[in-house]
This record gives C-alpha cells, structure tokens and sequence, in this order.
C-alpha cells in the first residue's frame, strides 16, 4: 500500500463514522425516519474487506448498510440522500437506510429481512460460476445474530453442495439487538456452525484494520485458487444502540467502555503515527477532509428533492404493467371525480 | 374504566392473563430484557422471570413451532413475532400447522396459542417492514384473525384469545399503540372472538373498517356530520371469522357503504366485506360499496410518498360523501 | 396446431426455452434426475445436464433465494417449489423479496424468474397438500401470478412467463396435467402475461373461472346450453395484474355473474372479481353475483368428503341457473 | 427380555412389514389414495426406540409413519382405518397415510411438511420442562433430507440453546426422494451437522433391531440424566419407492439387493434362532399371527364407514365457531334452494 492508499482508507472510515453520527443527529431532527441501524465500532470490518476486494467479487450484506455502501464506492452524498428519502439517493429514496445498493459498484444491498439475503447471495454466486466468471466471489455479510435462522443453514448448506464461491462474513458484534450470542446460539463461537458443513472457517479479530485486510485477502485469495465457500467470523462491536430508540438494557456500560479501548478509528491512527506513515498533522488533516466530504453530503442531501409524487408507481414491474390501484385520492383525481 | 393507551391496554391484558394462569408464557425476539421492540412486555421479565417470558432466538419458525408444540402440551403461549412481515418468516406454521393440526387429526390436538404480531405502515420502515397483509392470514380456515381498532376492545379481545382453545393470530398496529380510550379494569373483562362491533350510531352511510381505518373512520364520521350526514361506523374486529351481521344490520338501514383498510385493495378485506354485502344485502343496495385502500405499490420509504400510498381520513371522508351523493 | 396433454404443454414450453436461451435454467426438488415428480422435466436432464437442471436439497427458501440471486446476476432461473403448499416455507423470499427488490432499489435489480408451483386438490393428500392458496400470492404488488386453464394457454404464458423481466408464480393444477387440447407449435407462441381470455361465447350468463374452473366452467356451460343458456366463459388466466376487461364486457351484454376458484371461498378470487364486477358494471348489474369455491375447511384425506368440500362442475352449473333464473 | 418380549418384537416388525405390503396393493386398487410412503426395510428403528421409550416419552415423526404408529401402541387396525379414510380410523378418516396420531399414546403424529414437526418437537420438550415432567423425552424423528430445511436448523438450535430433553432421530435412508445425502447435504454423516450446534451426537447401525434398542436405551438414559438434546443418526435403507409411483430411477437393482441382505426382519430372525431364544416353529407360528393380524386389519378397515358428511365442519376449531362457507351444494340445500 502507498501512503495514500494508508490515509484513504484513514478518510474513508472516518467518513463513515462522522457520516453516522451525523445521521444520527438527523434522525433526532426527525429528518430521517424508519429504522437507523448505526455502523459505529464496525468500520474495520468494511473498511478492512471492501478494501481488497475485487471489483467482480459481488457485495451483499444486511440492513446495517451505511459503512457497506461507502465502502463499496458509493458516494457519501447519495448515501446520506438516500437516508433523508430523496431523489438523489442511491435507492432514490425509495429503499432508505436499510436498502442501499448500487449495482454498477456491484453492491446489492442492503437487506431488512434477517438473513433473508443469506440464500440470494448463494445466488449470485450460482451466477458467477454458470457464466463462468471464475475469478468473482460473493461476499456476504449478516450478523451473528442471522445465524440462528433457517435461512442461514440453507443458504450455507447450498454454498458447500454446489461448491460456489462465497466468503460468508458474519459480523459478530455479540448482539443481535438485545440478545447476546450465548443467549440465541448454541454455539458461542460462530465459526464453528460451519463444521455442520464441512466448511472451512475461522474467527479473526475485527477491529485493527490492517489485519482485517489481511485476513480478508488471504481468504479471498483462497476461495479464487480452490473455490467453495468459506465461513469468516469476524469479532467486533457495536458502540451504539442496536437502532435508534434502543432501551440498553442488555448490556452494562462498562462493557461498551472496555470495547472502546478497541476503537478500529483509534487503532488504525496510532498505527498509523506509530509506523511512522503519517503525521499527526497529516492525520488530522484527513479527518477534517472526511468531516468535510461528511457535511457536503449533508447539504448534498438537505438540497436534493423529494421523488415527484408519480415515481410511486415506477418500478413496481419492470415491465409495462398497469397499476392494480392508486389508491383512493389519485384514482378519483385521475377520474376527475 | 381507566384512560388508557392501547399499548397499556395490551400490556395490562398480558399481565392480567399471565398472573391468573400460570400456563400461559411469552415467547419471541426480544420479549424479556429488552422489555418488547414495542415495550408492550416491559416490566414482564422482572415479574414473572426467564421461564415465562422467553426471548428467542432471531428464528421465526422455531418461535411458532415451538408455541405449536407447547400448546399441545396444555401450556398457553403467547408468541411475538415482533412484526407481521416477519410472520411470511414463519408462514408455514402459521397456516400449515397451527391453522390445521386439529382439523387433521380430528380433534385430538388443541392449540390454545395466540401469534401476535404488529401490523401497518406509516412509519417509514420500508417494503419490507410495512405491510398490511392480514386478509392473507384470514384466508385459512383453521386460523382466527383478530385486530382490534380501539384500547378497549385490544384488552377484552386478546385475553379472550389467550383463554381461546383455538390459534389466534393478534394484529396490533403500531401506529395505534399512543390511541387513547376507556379500557374496563374488570379482570375478567372479554370481548367474544368473531364478532363485528358497532363503534358509532348514523343512519346515512356505513363505514366498515377495522384495527387502524376504525379511529380514521370515527374521525371521517366527525367530518361527514359536519356536512349533515351521519355515518355508522362498523368495526369488523375479527377477520376470520367474519362478523358481517352489524355490518348487513346497518346497511339495510344506510343502504350504501364504504369499507376502509389499510392494507392492498386487490384480495384484500374490501373485496370479501365487499362481495358479502351484495350477497347479503342485494335488495338493500342504493349505490356502488366503495372500497378505501392502499395504492399497490411495495410501500417507499420517502414520507411522502409514502402517505400518498397510504388511506387517509381525508380518502374515507371523500368515499363517504360520493357514495351518500352519487 | 397439435394435440397434447397440459403437462406436454408445458414440458414443451420448458423445453423450446431452455433450447432457445442458455441462460434458461431449471433448478428445484427432484428436477433432474427424478425426471420432475409431476414428469413434467422428464428427459431435460439427460439433454441439458446437471447445469442447467439443477436438483436441490429439501429448502424451499434456498430454491426461492437462489434463484433471486442467479436472476440478479442476468440468469433467467425457473424454479420448482413441487407444490404451492411448500410456497409457505418460502414465503419470505416470494413476497418480500423476489416481489420487492426491484421497487425498493428503484429499478436497479432485475429478476427474470419465474417460480412454477403445483396448486388444487382433489388427490386425497389431506390438509396441507392439497390447498390452492392462489389469492394469498396475488395480493402482493411486485409479483405477477398466472395459471392456465388450457394446454395451449399453458405453453403460451409459460414462455412469457420465461421470457418476462419480472418475476412471475406460475400455478399449474396437477389434475389439469391430463387434460388435452389444441397447442400452437410455433416456438415463438406467445400468450401475453396479464390478459383474460374469452373461452366460450354467451349472451346469457357470464362465468368467471381460471385454472381447474376453466374446464368445469366449460362443461357447466355444455350442460346450461342443453337447458337453453348460453354462457359466456372468461378464464382470467392471470391473477395479478388482474384483466377485468373481458369479464365487464361479457357482463355488459349478460348482466349476470358466476364466479368459480377451487380455492377458498373468504378473501378469494371471487372475492376480488365480485367487488370489481359491481365497481366497473353497477348499472348492468340485473342479479347478485354468485361465488362458487371450495367449503371452507382444511381438506380431509377421506375422498368423499374431500370431493363434498371441493367445488364441482355441477355447482357452477346450479349457480348459473340461479343467477339467471332468480 | 423375556423370551414373549423377543417373539412380541418380532411380530411386530411382521406385522409392519405385512401392513406396508397390504398397503401397497390396497392403493394399487384404489382403496387407498394420496401419496403412501412405504417404511419397509426400516422396521427396525420404529421398533427398537419404540419398544424402549418410556410411556411419557412423547413420539413425533415425519409422513413414513405407519411404522412409528404401530411402535406407539395404535392397534394395527386402527392404522389400516385410516389408511382407508374411515370413521375407525386413528384421526377419523381426516389424515390419511402421513396423518397418523394417538395423543392418548403419546403418539404425536405423522406430519407431512417436510421438517415442519422438528420446532414442534421442541416445543414440546419445553412444555414437559415447563410443567416439571422431568422423566419425559420428546423423540422426534425425520429423514437425511429433513435435515437441510431451515426448520432442522432453527428447531436443533433452540433444543441446545434451552437445553431441551430431545432425542433427535435422523432415519438416514440414504435418499431424500430421489436425492442421495451426498447431492443434497454438505455432509455425508449427518451426525456431523449436531457439531454445529455443540449437541452431542452419534451415527449408529439401524438394520440391527437388538442393537438400535441398546443404543436408544443408552441415549434415552443420558438424556434422562443429564438432559439437553442428543442427535442420533440412524443408518437405514428403504427397500420400496419413496412414495407409490417413484421412477427409482435414481439407484441401482443392485444397491437396493445389497440392503435387502440386511434385511432387519431377517437379521432379528437369525438372531432369535441363532441364540436359541425361538425355535424356527416358534418364528414360524408368530410369523402367521402376525399375517393374521393385518388381514384383520384389512377386514376391519373395509367394514369401517366412511365418516358422515357433516364430519367435514367438526374440528375445524376447538370451540364452537361458525363455519365461514359450507360450499355451493351444501349452503344450498341448506337455504333450501
Ligand atoms: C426475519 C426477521 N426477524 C426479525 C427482525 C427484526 N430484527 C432486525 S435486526 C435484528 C437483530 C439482528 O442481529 P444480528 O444478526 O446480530 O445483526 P446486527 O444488528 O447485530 O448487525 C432483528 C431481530 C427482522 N428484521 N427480520
Ligand atoms: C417443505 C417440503 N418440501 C418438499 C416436500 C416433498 N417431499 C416429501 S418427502 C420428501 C423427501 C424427504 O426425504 P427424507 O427427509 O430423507 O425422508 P424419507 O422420505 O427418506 O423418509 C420431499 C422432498 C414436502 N413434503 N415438504
Ligand atoms: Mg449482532
Ligand atoms: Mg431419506
């Protein structure tokens, strides 16, 4: 890696913290609605994955999307458009927080359904070896609390039958919202649900990006040489609630202190001056450009137009179909009634 | 009588059940320590501890096959699936299993089960997470498909589904939950399972609706009296099995009618409410029924296009009116 | 033209669509090897190979999830869920993903799928084998929903229904296989999707019907003929979108409704089209509109009382001439 | 075991065998109808759990259930009833061949959604947890292709995460339809998969009906002991089709003589010679008896009614509920039209 190379990745996960926290500000606001599943504590993970993959490996993950979407090249801009629901948003404001994609980056989503993409992503991968682009993984993402649902154990399972080329990334923030691992798996260690299909698989520790990186590439690289998938469990926290509105009751605040002490942003520029590849200076520098890019896309946002009223009814097919109804204001307006 | 919310009238139902019964338990995703992803079930953990208040893993269909089997012990569970989009999760053993187990094996096997789930759109959650489907779930024969539109009949309705021998799927909506109304404190307060309930006296017009479009058509009511007319508003309550006799009662007088849902008009309550009141009441019909619904679309996640998806009261209003006056 | 079985029909659809693009694939529970438990892909391992039929493990929601991804990745997958029954398992990846992915990222994912699935009673399988839980799908904007009533129908919506963008259910009736008729070969036949199909011509009464009905429709109607009354029989073909233009224009001239579904009679088909009728004809309308469906109870395995809740040719035939005669 | 212990096991193993072939020719004749999933070959599993469990051991299994009916105490009579669809039937004519149940014996069916009945089990272990029948075992059975659904998954999962008294039972008959374990699982040993949900777990021999009753008693007893769920795989073979009508196309002549060699009948019949425990005439005569009883069977299931027709409207629901649609002729007569 070049020193950019080394301060990209620094912006690039500072702009994904700054760009939740900023989201967070506009959910109080009431500016952005639904669900806001913040990234927080987990940046080394895309940062880290999103960094050394290749642009035909296919991305895929749950609905704790933000830092997916920015990792995969999306612009910070359409992201936070997307958050507030406008017409610039990479889903123009159709999907929100949970439902981030672009498909020329090759990222698909942004899934709300618990593990629900698990079996997609096997998909995709059918896909990739039907048409023989050897050389593409799917990478997917789910956490580990998306590991005690049906559709993890087909979606796995198919992988191993049909030897497609998947690196299962479970995101083990220790939670799946209030309930710990210990409390809804039966296995404390995620990796080890692959030994029930003779996957590989192992569990690395997911807040130093550096390693991250590494890990990701050498199973990467793995999966390319002798195809199959590949079950990677990779340790991390959440500092924030699960989404927003979330009670805490689960966890003492002592815990999420001590995780604190880990903080893959803090880890990452300490190596950084340490190793002697930026300065303090330099450092600060590119955290003040990512507090920029992050504010740009705030205004970005605030200045993009909601979707016409019409653009209900796009895509609804994607072929010309007629709408079964408009519901009762624009049939009798478009009845003249 | 106590001024309640609907969420407290729910809670207190939940509460007053599971202090008279011993055998009836709480089961779903976040039900216990974190106190109910609607903080129905607050306070239930401390109280009645990990046995009866069971947070489950992510895993929709072990959460009501599991009730399945407890119920055929002779425990009374209470499933949560947090909300109704993730039931599709579990749909097998909504409509497979628990709506036909008995009927298969000719009586032997009781489910006295409730499935609650929340319901309904609004709240810019997306697609995914904002369907109104219950008429699709008031389908199967077997089933009983209850959603309340009032705190009071929340109360009296869902402890009769947990004292109800049969599987009762309990569709509470979220954006409901803050409603405020009178809530009988009388712990043995029932209202019966499957039948339809006059909300509002009028002799113009019949508005059916249920669970969410029941304070809209109250509201709608205000407005058309405002204008002279006067709208009886009849809330189905129960969506299998069909009540449709205050429904037929009212619109021999009324003679015209318009049915309200929140959820997709095609397939949806409209048309079976709809479809009855012909068959029912063809002599007594003046004017076309009228069916309020949602636009079909996967529901945006932009608020406004949203709302422009969703029935108003304005819609309700509007319909009321057209079909009073042609 | 030539004469062939229902299931020839559409084995031949597969089949002209698998030669004709590579992309075609098949994947499913016992599609290969097993030659289809229907017999319906009898011989497409053997000339395809285990590529392009691809036998699955027993896990409806990996059939259902990966074909999704494959049809994401450009594939045109045609998936085999045996029977609509196991649709259940699969619901999620049907109605909440294969049917709202491309809405919800605004047009940027495309799935050219198609989900084929064995609906209708009447074999003796018991309760949870023998549902035709149609309705249950085509509630679900984002989904088309077909099935045929005639083998050439068949072989023409299939191909469509394979060459559509969209992701389309398509319902056969395994009691329908047998049944022959009159099938195009040109290899670029195509019936469009979304379109109801006149099938016999009548001025007295109209008769709705889709699938099984088709044919029972079309024998109540030889049976009415002999009493003098001419039915009109309209076999809706497609459930979602939903064609009433045939149906009105037919009940313009005849005034007269009978509706037929085998399913379900509550929140049904004929639910549906009966609302619809008295919306788009309220001034033809010269008598109620009758609905003709199955008893509402889990099916029994017994054959007797199984054929006692199913809706027969007869049925349609009394209800016909009630609704003409008064 | 006596000695009228051995020879009652041996009848009944007949008497199932018997029953599967009478069966077999009852639908050629059109007196059975649906799909009949024939348990012959695995004779010996039914039969060597099902004369261990203990009479507050709840019974649960799949659609190949008639095996496991007969092992549960319904009179073969009685299974014959309903394999005919008659008012003697176990479940009144209402179920058919994979609705078999007797709640009275702890028989809880018979249940034809392919792994459906596994989180059922479950539950019902945690109702006997719930309500103090500390003795109890829920043993739930179902075949190598049950165990790749979501339901497998999500059922085994919850039995070790409330450490629930389960006795898993995979019947590994090598196929699931025409599907071999190894084209439809990622593991060959099914026993494997328990790895992944940290349960104890073992593969045993299931042709041997002395050795499958060893091997439960042992299960049963460790369970008893010291709780949670276990997960046992039982090898077997099944010598007919998957249903009536099965092609077979996906195995060989040859495979299928190999397992008849072991035939379990045949096996327990040396075995009783062999060890002097029965004389041939001994095995002979009980071999008879046991024709006998399932040309009884036949005789007291074809003199069986069918049910009355308004046996159609009982049990939709268990309290008294009106009936939505009675269907077209039956509401007409009904308004006297
Ligand atoms: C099928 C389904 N059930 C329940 C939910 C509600 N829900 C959303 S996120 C979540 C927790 C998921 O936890 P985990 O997989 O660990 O991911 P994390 O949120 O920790 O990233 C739950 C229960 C859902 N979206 N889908
Ligand atoms: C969810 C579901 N999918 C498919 C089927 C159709 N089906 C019935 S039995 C069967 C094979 C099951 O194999 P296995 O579990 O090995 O049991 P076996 O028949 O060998 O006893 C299939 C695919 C079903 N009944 N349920
Ligand atoms: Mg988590
Ligand atoms: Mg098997």
């Amino acid at each position: 890696m070049e020193k950019s190379d080394y301060l990209d990745l620094y912006r690039e996960m500072v702009v994904i913290r700054r760009l939740e926290e900023r989201a967070a500000e506009l959910y109080q606001k009431g500016k952005i609605g639904g669900f806001l599943h913040l990234y927080i504590g987990q940046e080394a993970v895309c940062a880290g994955i999103g960094s050394v993959r290749q642009p035909q490996d296919r991305i895929i993950t749950a609905y704790r999307d933000h830092g997916w979407a920015i990792s995969s090249g999306i612009d910070p801009k359409v992201v936070m458009a997307e958050l507030l629901g406008k017409v610039d948003g990479c889903s123009k404001g159709k999907g929100g927080s949970m439902h981030m994609a672009d498909v020329d980056k090759n990222f698909w989503g942004g899934h709300a359904i618990v593990g629900a993409h698990i079996p997609i992503a096997a998909g995709m991968a059918l896909g990739d070896v039907y048409q023989g682009n050897d050389d593409a993984v799917t990478i997917c993402m789910f956490g580990d609390g998306a590991t005690n649902i049906g559709f993890f154990h087909e979606g796995l399972n198919l992988s191993k039958v049909w030897d497609l080329p998947v690196l299962w990334v479970c995101e083990n923030n220790q939670y799946g919202m209030g309930t710990s691992v210990d409390r809804a798996s039966a296995v404390s260690e995620i990796r080890q649900k692959a030994e029930g299909y003779g996957m590989p698989n192992e569990r690395i520790e997911g807040m130093n990006v550096i390693q991250v990186r590494e890990d990701a590439t050498r199973v990467l690289d793995r999966i390319r040489k002798e195809g199959g998938p590949y079950l990677l469990e990779v340790l991390t926290y959440r500092y924030r609630g699960h989404s927003m509105g979330d009670p805490e009751r689960y966890r003492e605040k002592e815990e999420v202190k001590h995780w604190e002490e880990s903080d893959p942003i803090g880890i990452f520029h300490k190596y950084l001056r340490d190793e002697g590849i930026a300065t303090e200076a330099e450092l600060e520098a590119t955290f003040k450009e990512a507090e920029k890019i992050v504010e740009d896309a705030v205004d970005f946002a605030e200045n993009s137009p909601d979707p016409e009223d019409e653009a209900l009814f796009d895509h609804i097919y994607a072929e010309p179909t007629p709408v079964e109804y408009k519901g009762y204001r624009l049939e009798r307006e478009s009845e003249g009634r | 009588m106590a001024r309640m919310t609907m969420r407290e009238a729910i809670s207190k139902a939940l509460w007053e059940e599971m202090e008279r019964d011993e055998n009836v338990f709480i089961m779903g995703e976040e039900v216990g320590v974190w106190g109910g992803t609607y903080a129905v079930t607050k306070g239930f953990y401390d109280r009645f501890g990990e046995k009866r208040v069971r947070d489950t893993p992510i895993a929709e269909a072990a959460i009501i096959g599991g009730a399945i089997g407890a119920a055929l012990t002779g425990l009374r569970p209470i499933a949560e699936l947090m909300t109704i989009n993730f039931a599709f999760v579990a749909m097998d053993h909504i409509v497979n299993e628990a709506a036909k187990l008995h009927y298969m094996f000719a009586g032997q096997f009781k489910l006295p089960m409730v499935i609650r789930a929340v319901s309904g759109g609004g709240r810019q959650l997306g697609a995914t997470h904002s369907q109104t489907p219950d008429a699709v779930f008031a389908h199967f024969p077997g089933l009983k498909v209850v959603s309340p539109g009032t705190p009071e009949d929340a109360k009296g309705l869902l402890k009769s589904a947990i004292r109800s021998d049969d599987p009762v799927l309990f569709i509470e909506n979220a954006t409901l939950y803050q409603a405020k109304g009178e809530v009988p404190e009388d712990e043995d307060y029932l209202e019966p399972l499957g039948k339809s309930k006059v909300q509002r006296e009028g002799d113009d017009v019949t508005i059916v609706a249920y669970s969410k479009m029941v304070p809209s058509a109250l509201e709608a009511a205000d407005m058309l009296a405002e204008d002279g007319i006067e709208a009886q508003v009849v809330d189905l309550r129960s969506l299998r099995p069909l009540d449709m006799g205050p429904v037929i009662d009212s619109f021999k007088r009324t003679n015209r009618a318009v049915i309200a849902e929140e959820g997709w008009r095609s397939y949806g309550v409209g048309s079976e409410v709809s479809a009855r009141i012909y068959e029912l009441a063809f002599d007594y019909v003046d004017a076309p029924v009228k069916r309020v619904a949602q636009a079909e679309v996967p529901l945006p996640y932009n608020a406004h296009l949203e709302q422009l998806a969703l029935p108003q009261t304005e819609d309700i209003y509007h319909a009321a009116k057209e079909v009073v006056y042609g």
